[in-house]
């Protein structure tokens, strides 16, 4: 119970301590910052359930307005700023690593994390953050002027991709050396 | 041409807490032992010395080397022994640990490891070698440190309370050692009797130099003062 | 420490910290609804003048907090402008501003252990769950109690790094940081089970004496 | 109606290795001292006493309490001082680690505050209430974590190398302590003096009691058997 509730903090310390090295800001309100690598790592190293509440303990953070963001940044406002869908999407992102790790045993840690986070903290995560986005983008505008396509706001995530296939697999590689190392850390697979 | 160890003026602050300050000294003799109470200064001044926390204002040099500077040259000169075994343990496997330090001083790869194993070997641990470091007991954990630091032969090696997690006869093993090796060693203790026939003394106290000298002239003074202390404190 | 904190105590800081809690929950909802521009300039002419009530050097501090989000902001707000979306850009960049203003204005007026004590009360319902209500608050204590920790364990193998090696360590800390956080993890876990661990707190001192 | 410490055919494993194997001990005296070499399982022993580790079968009771799954009143029962005081501290301010055991017992936040402060107090470290505790030295970091086990007062209390890195004074006036509390008290050092005047030692020796009795049938074979291994190791 204890070790439970121990890693899943440090791991919540990590997504934040992971926003210090400096995020890259990029015009339209959403950074190119490490925090995601360390909601791939959740997942893939403390498994499904563990992984989420890592990350919503980070968001419980941001609520209380603890600046705990890359650049600084926390508070309600971010949950209604351009990057509230990606900020909630590290949840789900951080589950889907954490089951896949846990469902696909055949393949080694390194593999099976490399292909979570593709899947997790890529794929479920942009769905949630472009759909985020283009909320925000399209929020209180007036009969008179001409949203934004959902297509338009995907195209606009393009510049993430490379750096993001980089995290997934720096995080299969940091999985696959716990797993060897300290294998009862690696909860996912524990 | 020895010069030893030569600490000019200096002054150390730590999170705001001063614990030097214009501190002077030099150290030539080839065995020194250090006392004082918890908080003197003990453990920082050591640090100074092998170059790892930086003061504010002063100097050291050891044997002539800058060993705030010069990384390269400070790692021939001054071995460190750290107080907590946490603290100076970085890799998950003893065998790396040992090896680490004598790659980095020239050897390659696969000499620095048949070393560590010969190393290993001659503490008679030479079952260790494939255990993990944090599988390990406190004082075994102590012992691979003494041994990580003994491998290197600096010119200076530092311990801070090498014998506080060793069992009794790994304690006198090691006290053996110490005192054989031709390299000039300071010890850090709190016990005044594993440094009895030292060539000097220094009795820190507060981040100053409470008393100076032989071991004869500053160990029964120090006693009698801790004791003194230990009754007006059990009441 | 690393929330935001101001070196003197104000008016707002007497104010319960659920009710500014609340006040700002309700304010943010009521922004996000209201497209209108006079909204939005209401909104930030509150976050002003609050801000501004405790004091120049907080006014200092809180438009401090406010810089990074300032300038992302602004970027859109252009964008928005080039697109002639006049009304659009300035509903946008006020908002943002307002919302970001008033949130800090409530964690600035709030102290840590305050904020701690009001995720302890709002997690009472997970008694029934059979949970310590204390849980929330004491993992919300544990990682911000770790975040310097990390700090200091990379200083600390940095140090033990340096003690033997002329070479900066570059990325070789990696793995030995990653495992010394994982013993942390497990070194923490039975500090905290020595002393009772997470299992609900008993009603009184003397109630196992026998 | 006392039951003391019973330990009922135990196996332990760690990582792999096994530290116990159908292990039993019934413990009921007022001081008891463990010695025994680096690794022996002094402090794997004292672990599962508290509740600390699971072991893969067997059971330990103290005062009729399951340690392992009730947490609650093993909070009580059994109070562990950690071999390294960084394994123990939770908190980053002084005043809170000593706090946190006592709230955990029930009482108020505010009151908690005031009983650590008094007991900071009583220690004659009135001034440490305001300092951070990675900011002490090792040994303030080891009597923070004593004072903080002491405040609780359980009925029993395990103590692991207790003096390891505390000066003299601190040590000799912490012994003191130990020696009149009324509780149940278990030592475990490298220190035969330490445990000179107790009711019952045990000799530990890989996972297996190699004796035990009073200090003066325990100590001197002990002391002897080490002297022994010392001569042998030290060629
Ligand atoms: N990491 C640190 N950060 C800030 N201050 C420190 C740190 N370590 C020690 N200090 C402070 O510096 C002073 C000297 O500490 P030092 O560790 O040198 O003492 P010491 O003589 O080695 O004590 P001990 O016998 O307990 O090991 C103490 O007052 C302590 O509070
Ligand atoms: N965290 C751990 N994980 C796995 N194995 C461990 C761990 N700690 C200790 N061990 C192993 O268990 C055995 C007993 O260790 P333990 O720490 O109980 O010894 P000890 O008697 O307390 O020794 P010391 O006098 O050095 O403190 C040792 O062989 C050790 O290698
Ligand atoms: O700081 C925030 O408010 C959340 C930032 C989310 C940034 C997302 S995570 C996925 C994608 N990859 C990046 O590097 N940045 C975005
Ligand atoms: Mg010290
Ligand atoms: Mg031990």
């Amino acid at each position: 119970m204890e070790r439970n509730l121990t890693l899943i903090t440090v791991f919540a310390a990590l997504i934040v301590v992971l926003g210090l090295v400096p995020a890259i800001p990029l015009g339209f309100g959403v950074p190119i910052t490490l925090q995601s690598l360390g909601v791939m790592l959740a997942g893939a190293v403390l498994g499904s359930w563990r992984g989420a509440l890592a990350v919503l303990l980070v968001q419980g953070l941001v609520a209380l307005g603890l600046p705990v963001l890359a650049g600084g940044r926390g508070g309600l406002g971010i949950f209604v700023g351009p990057t509230a869908g990606f900020l909630i999407g590290w949840l789900p992102a951080a589950f889907v690593t954490g089951f896949i790790v846990e469902r696909i045993r055949a393949l080694p840690v390194a593999v099976a994390a490399g292909i979570g986070s593709v899947l997790g903290g890529i794929g479920v995560l942009y769905a949630l953050g472009i759909v985020g986005f283009w909320l925000f983008k399209n929020a209180g505008m007036g009969p008179e002027d001409t949203p934004m396509s959902l297509w338009t706001a995907t195209l606009i995530m393009a510049p993430f991709i490379p750096g993001d296939l980089v995290k997934a697999v720096l995080a299969g590689m940091i999985a696959r050396t716990i797993a060897r190392y300290r294998p009862s850390a690696l909860i996912a697979r524990a | 041409m020895t010069h030893g160890i030569d600490i000019q003026s200096i002054s150390l602050t730590r999170e705001g807490a001063e614990v030097f300050r214009d501190f002077s000294l030099q150290l030539r003799e080839r065995r020194i032992g250090i006392v004082g109470r918890n908080g003197a200064g003990k453990s920082s001044l050591i640090r100074l010395i092998s170059g790892l926390v930086a003061p504010q204002s002063g100097m050291v040099k050891v044997e002539g080397v800058d060993v705030l500077k010069d990384r390269a040259g400070a790692l021939e000169t001054v071995g460190l022994l750290f107080q907590n075994p946490d603290h100076q343990i970085i890799f998950p496997a003893v065998v790396e640990e040992i090896a680490f330090g004598l790659e980095q001083q020239g050897l390659s790869r696969a000499e620095a490891r048949a070393r560590a194993r010969s190393v290993l070997a001659h503490h008679g641990r030479a079952d260790w070698e494939d255990r993990l470091s944090h599988a390990l007991s406190q004082g075994q954990r102590q012992l691979l440190c003494l041994m990580a630091v003994l491998a290197m032969e600096p010119r200076w090696i530092l311990f801070d309370e090498p014998f506080a997690s060793l069992d009794m006869p790994t304690g006198l093993a090691i006290e053996a050692r110490i005192k054989a090796l031709k390299q000039n060693v300071v010890i850090v203790t709190h016990d005044p009797s594993r440094v009895e026939g030292f060539d000097r003394i220094l009795w820190l106290e507060a981040g100053k130099i409470a008393a100076d000298g032989s071991p004869d002239e500053v160990l029964p003074r120090y006693r009698a003062a801790m004791e003194d202390l230990a009754r007006s404190m059990a009441c | 420490m690393l929330s935001l904190a101001l070196p003197k105590r104000s008016w707002a800081h007497k104010l319960p910290a659920s009710v500014k809690f609340g006040v700002l929950a309700v304010l943010m909802v009521g922004l996000m609804q209201f497209g209108t521009l006079t909204g939005q300039l209401i909104g930030l002419a509150l976050a002003a003048g609050l801000t501004l009530s405790l004091g120049l050097t907080a006014s200092k501090i809180a438009l401090q907090a406010l810089r990074p989000v300032l300038w992302i902001v602004a970027v859109i707000v252009i964008w928005h402008f080039w697109q002639r979306e006049f009304s659009q850009g300035a509903v946008f960049g006020i908002r943002v501003v307002a919302m970001v203003g008033l949130a800090n204005f409530v964690t600035l007026t709030t102290p840590l252990p305050e904020i701690i004590a009001l995720v302890e009360r709002l997690a009472q319902p997970i008694r029934h769950f059979g949970l310590s209500p204390r849980l929330p608050a004491l993992a919300v204590g544990l990682v911000l109690r770790f975040i310097p920790e990390l700090r200091a364990r990379y200083a600390a193998m940095t140090d033990a790094w340096r003690a033997r090696s002329p070479r900066r360590p570059r990325t070789k800390l990696v793995a030995p940081l990653a495992f010394s956080l994982l013993d942390d993890a497990d070194h923490l876990a039975e500090a905290l089970r020595a002393r009772g661990g997470i299992a609900p707190l008993p009603t009184r001192r003397d109630q196992h004496g026998t």
